[in-house]
């Protein structure tokens, strides 16, 4: 699940539930159309309420850098569970996206 | 090696039910009340592997994946991943991680890194053109006084 | 019987795995998006068949419970329970409300009655010395638009 | 699950989780053990935690009666969610234990 929030040159997707190569695949479709409508400075993936996220969820960020990198635009990941943290640091996609240290999502 | 309890799943290679194998391996080994953590570690390892079953084994056609899955003496969670698709003819290059032959799918090439940290023991035979066999297993720590 | 996607399941007659049963009877169904009272029903219903294949079908001993699962055409979910164990000598008598072979294990009679009322169609064949199959259906209302 | 209050000359057990075959011939043993003890002149059997119950939850509650009858004690059943209740009513245990309209299990 993802709701897009459009802001200044910037797009936020709220994703929630959990993240694998099937959701993965519907979430790059939906997630694409929007960028290149937009063509943002930043995208901002929150993943604050991913309940479950495996190797495919790293995959779906390095593909959207790929794609915000045709625009000159960054891709942001903010919130994230420190569980899928760990993963992301792991996987080294820090190197393209910036992790931001997360709120947590349990409050 | 002591059985315990086993169970055998098999199902269609659709990616819808990459979650519907989570939810019936994570059924399974709640009998051995593992913590949260420990049965996430065993979901995503499953996920993993039952996605390339799916994307690389089967390359998104028409097949069959087979899991099974054990209790064995001593609170080990025992998981067989099967397909009957393409295999591997490389092994241990297909291992390494960040290698994966489907960029354009979008796999981080991560799956088998990721079933190697969650999981005790990760063990993979395959045949071209045969398919692919993945053997995990994980040692929970006893909660219950038993 | 067009079939959207299919899953079987096989596992020991352990009574620890009725819930298991439950549980990825549940993740399969999950992609028909059903209601929670829906989803609840099948439960229920294959709940009571898998029991009866473990407690009257192999009388708690060791054998093997069968599970196919399939969506079918038109929010269709169809259920098949199977054992290979006793049989039913005289299918329409065990499937009265209110008749059990095995009060002292406090069965309450009332399993085909659970199926009945919560599953649309419910057929049972059964062979003296061969083994149970029940085979339910039940139509899901679409929530989704399609 | 369950939690066993003794009272005067009664006694009342708060179950939860689910009950099926299997969960059913544990709460059984450990019923059993504490009415043959005490021997109350009461029974409640409170469902307001049970999530899950098929028909070997009316076997329990038909079992339950069976030994209190021994004891000339009676049972009664607290706070079946409304599916719970419904099953009930239609097994007809109903006439051998009361059951005592839910408060539900919502709140
Ligand atoms: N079941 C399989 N059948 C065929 N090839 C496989 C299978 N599993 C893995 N592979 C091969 O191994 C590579 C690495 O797998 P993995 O580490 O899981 O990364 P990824 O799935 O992201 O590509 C895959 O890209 C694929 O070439
Ligand atoms: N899988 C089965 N194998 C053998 N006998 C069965 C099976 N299922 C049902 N029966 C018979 O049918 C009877 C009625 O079943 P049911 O209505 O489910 O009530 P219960 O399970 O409470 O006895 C059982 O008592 C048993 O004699």
């Amino acid at each position: 699940m993802m709701k897009l929030v459009r802001g200044d040159g910037e797009i936020r997707a709220v994703l929630s539930g959990e993240i694998d190569h099937h959701s993965a695949r519907e979430l790059r479709a939906e997630l694409d159309a929007a960028l290149c409508d937009m063509a943002p400075r930043l995208l901002v993936l929150d993943f604050g309420g991913v309940t479950f996220m495996d190797s495919s969820g790293v995959g779906l960020i390095m593909g959207r850098y790929k794609l915000m990198q045709t625009f000159g635009g960054e891709v942001a990941v903010e919130n994230a569970p420190p569980r899928i943290e760990r993963m992301l640091r792991l996987s080294g996609v820090g190197q393209l996206a910036q992790i931001r240290p997360g709120k947590g999502n349990d409050e | 090696m002591n059985i315990v309890n086993e169970a055998r799943l098999a199902f269609m290679s659709r990616s819808a039910n990459e979650s519907f194998a989570r939810v019936a391996v994570s059924g399974f080994f709640m009998q051995l009340d593992p913590t949260v953590d420990e049965l996430t570690d065993i979901k995503t390892a499953v996920s993993e592997a039952v996605t390339n079953a799916i994307v690389h084994g089967y390359r998104e056609k028409n097949g069959t994946v087979y899991i099974t899955m054990r209790i064995l003496a001593g609170n080990v969670a025992y998981v067989k991943i099967r397909d009957c698709g393409c295999g591997i003819a490389d092994v241990k290059k297909a291992m390494e991680p960040l290698y994966t032959s489907a960029p354009e799918e979008e796999r981080a090439g991560l799956g088998f890194a990721v079933m190697q940290s969650f999981m005790d023991t990760v063990r993979v035979r395959s045949a071209v053109g045969k398919g692919t066999t993945v053997v995990m297993t994980k040692a929970l720590r006893t909660r219950a006084d038993e």
